[in-house]
């Protein structure tokens, strides 16, 4: 038997971002894995010594651009909440609307990643040609595509108009049409199904044992979903989490898929319930305090410490990402795999580096 | 198998999917935050938008009365817009062009002078 | 003679390959890049493959800002890539560390480790602008 | 002041943090704060969507055992702490020694209240 160290990454086709993982292979099987981080770190988390609270919004929103505008509302709720203010409740409807659009592009951005990991380019293609669907929505409604920016301290800085929502549902029943006929692809095809199925497989207790969070840890069979404790506008609506039980790469497939869903009824009955009125409340206070605040990523949990003493500057802000919980699952589950499987699985975790590092 | 296929035929019979940048470009969306225009005849010279600004990208000089903003490190959030007391900022829908050199980054204007009232 | 050399001059520009980096930033650029490069925007149309060999490629996109270890990388892939080429920062990260810029594991823009040819402001900037971009900068490999 | 939140000392961590995991509760963080002297660690827990943190006072130089045998996840979350305050963890398996996500030419322990990271900005071309 031949053991060699495979180095992959920094630079490596598969993976959108720098990251190197050291793979010690016995023939083709991998035996162990160690991750080697630290090209995206940015120490973002000690810029609140020269910037203020209210432009570390900004800085919030640009921990990831794939879920920035979720960052962006959970760094302002928690501010809110020293604050001692509600934004109003159309405010925080429009929040709602705004971090399901991300979660769809965020979602169908990894199912597009994931089908070229798979080497199935044309749908990868199709995927992305859905994906801009949403993305012109984003901008039509927000003014940018990736980062919106839309999330201020006290609500939001832009309203929705009757046009806006209209073209928001005409929109998703587009995208809606288009992921149903992408769903035999996805789902049943027998190559697609040779591929993901049984691959890094993630059992249950493992799971909950290594802190795995979100879409991973629903598709070992564990229901946790932090939007049901009703932060913001969730708390008026009704959902349940999305469960599949395999812990497979298609498991987790499936998970975002059925997610897709989900965010489009969520969206459309939170359009429905938009109620007129204010979209900010303002106040000239300095937050103090400390506060742990959590909300639901695309990519699971995420959960912000913040302590302030009521000065211009915060005193420490803390952000445990989704990704940088599961990279322990993900260093879990690669060793006993093929050394072709390694890219696939890796992305079936959806590692964002640039959440993982800041 | 046969799903893909399926899907592919339809692309292949269905509308153009591709918009034909830069040969026929789209209208950009009115509310667009692509790159920010300045209005000098209005200005005070007051500084809240340098103060705002996240990324240190505008620069105020009371004495040479000029307002400058570095293109490069402007982010286009928008906060100086909503911060300007006189309104002299607005979202300009059309982004910035790509440059060749870092000099040419810089925006430049002058306040005119005005008389008190 | 002179008619081969036109030719080829031509057909370079005709064919590049592309290959993308993403660097110490949000991410936002990469996406935007990726999504240049299917179906609505579709770089393949002026003969713009993404490759990732760096000894296969001619236009490099940097997005995100240069930090104490990404640095070496960036040197040590820019030093594969053969002449012509082309470097295009993309995106405000890139220029000049943007709004990172006082973090204290943030060296700057990419111009800082390497010489970029084409800067494409933005935060991120949309597909079209970084079609913009490496079009306007094609010119470099007509000499 | 966080919610449910324990004050523990370092050598009887270990066996809060096994209590917990027997009650199925899960680790969701670690969050290190500097004070003065020294720097206060958070440990916050989860189980059903309700939280509770264990808050450990470190003084300078300190080590600190790692709970990594009880919570495997924990690895990451101390290599992280380790690169920003300089605590040392005992029996952190992988060990990064301090260069997790930082380099070698980063000297001070950057997000110590006051104290800037020593860092040259330049980068020789």
């Amino acid at each position: 038997m031949t053991v060699s160290v495979i180095p992959v990454g920094p630079q490596h086709p598969v993976f959108l971002e720098p990251f190197q993982l050291k793979l010690v292979v016995e023939d083709e099987v991998v035996s162990e894995a160690l991750p080697r981080f630290g090209y995206v770190h940015r120490g973002l988390e000690a810029l609140v010594v020269s910037k203020d609270f209210r432009q570390m919004t900004r800085v919030a929103e640009r921990i990831c651009g794939i879920c920035s505008a979720i960052h962006g509302m959970t760094y302002c709720r928690a501010i809110e909440k020293l604050l001692g203010i509600t934004p109003p409740p159309r405010a925080q409807m429009l929040r709602l609307v705004w971090s399901e659009l991300h979660r769809m592009h965020s979602h169908l951005l990894w199912l597009g990643l994931f089908a070229e990991a798979m080497g199935f380019e044309s749908l990868f293609m199709q995927i992305f040609r859905i994906r801009e669907t949403v993305m012109d929505i984003l901008e039509q409604t927000t003014g940018n595509r990736v980062i919106i920016s839309v999330n201020v301290i006290g609500g939001v800085r832009r309203d929705l108009d009757a046009e806006g929502a209209d073209g928001i549902r005409r929109a998703l029943k587009k995208v809606a049409g288009d992921l149903e006929r992408i769903r035999p692809v996805l789902v049943d095809d027998y190559s697609v199904r040779k591929r993901t199925e049984e691959k890094g497989i993630l059992a249950k207790e493992r799971a909950y044992e290594l802190g795995a969070v979100g879409p991973v840890l629903r598709a070992s069979g564990i229901s946790q979903d932090i939007r049901r404790t009703g932060y913001g506008a969730y708390g008026e609506l009704d959902f349940e989490p999305v469960v599949e039980s395999g812990g497979d790469c298609q498991a987790r497939c499936k998970v975002r898929y059925r997610e897709l869903f989900q965010s489009m009824d969520l969206i459309r009955s939170g359009l429905d319930r938009l109620s007129d009125g204010e979209i900010q409340t303002k106040s000239k206070e300095k937050p103090e305090g400390e506060i742990l605040v959590r909300s639901e990523q695309p990519r699971g949990e995420v959960v912000y410490y913040i302590r302030a003493d009521g000065s211009k500057h915060l005193q420490r802000l803390r952000i445990r990402t989704p990704t940088f919980a599961n990279m322990a699952a993900l260093m879990d589950l690669l060793p006993g795999l093929d050394l072709a499987d390694v890219p696939l699985v890796t992305l079936s975790l959806d590692p964002c580096i640039a959440c993982t590092e800041r | 198998m046969t799903s893909m296929l399926k899907i592919l035929l339809k692309n292949g019979t269905g509308r153009y999917a591709t918009r034909l940048y830069p040969a026929e470009a789209r209208e950009p969306f009115a509310k667009n935050r692509a790159d920010l225009s300045f209005d000098p005849g209005c200005c005070r010279l007051c500084k809240t938008c340098s103060r705002k600004c996240p990324t240190g990208a505008i620069e105020v000089d009371k004495e040479n009365r000029t307002w400058k903003r570095d293109v490069f490190s402007c982010v286009f959030c928008g906060d100086c817009i909503e911060a300007c007391p006189k309104s002299c900022l607005s979202f300009v829908a059309r982004p910035p062009l790509p440059q060749k050199h870092h000099q040419q980054a810089v925006v430049y204007a002058t306040v005119p002078e005005r008389s008190k009232k | 003679m002179g008619m081969m050399k036109h030719l080829m001059v031509r057909s370079r520009r005709r064919s590049l390959w592309m290959m993308h980096f993403c660097l110490g930033g949000c991410n936002g650029c990469s996406i935007e890049i990726m999504a240049a490069l299917t179906p609505m925007y579709d770089l393949e149309r002026f003969g713009i493959l993404n490759t990732g060999n760096p000894k296969h490629t001619d236009v490099l996109l940097v997005g995100g800002s240069v930090n104490h270890r990404n640095r070496r990388t960036l040197k040590n892939l820019i030093d594969q890539i053969p002449a012509p080429r082309l470097i295009v920062a993309v995106g405000t990260c890139a220029l000049t560390g943007g709004i990172f810029n006082e973090a204290y594991n943030i060296i700057g823009g990419a111009n800082r480790v390497v010489d970029v040819d084409v800067y494409v402001p933005g935060c991120p900037p949309k597909p079209e602008a970084v079609i913009d971009g490496i079009l306007s900068g094609l010119d470099k490999f007509e000499q | 002041m966080l919610e449910s939140t324990s004050l523990v000392d370092a050598d009887r961590l270990h066996s809060h943090a096994g209590n917990l995991k027997e009650n199925g509760w899960r680790l969701v963080g670690m969050t290190g704060v500097a004070r003065e002297g020294g720097v206060d660690l958070f440990y916050h827990f989860d189980r059903e969507l309700k939280m509770t943190n264990l808050k450990v006072e470190t003084e300078e130089d300190e080590t600190i055992p790692s709970i990594g045998d009880q919570f495997p996840g924990a690895w990451i979350h101390e290599n992280e702490i380790q690169d920003q305050f300089g605590i040392r963890f005992d029996g952190l398996d992988p060990d990064y020694r301090r260069l997790f996500f930082l380099e070698e030419n980063v000297e001070a322990t950057p997000i110590c209240r006051g104290v800037s990271a020593r860092v040259s900005k330049e980068p020789g071309k």
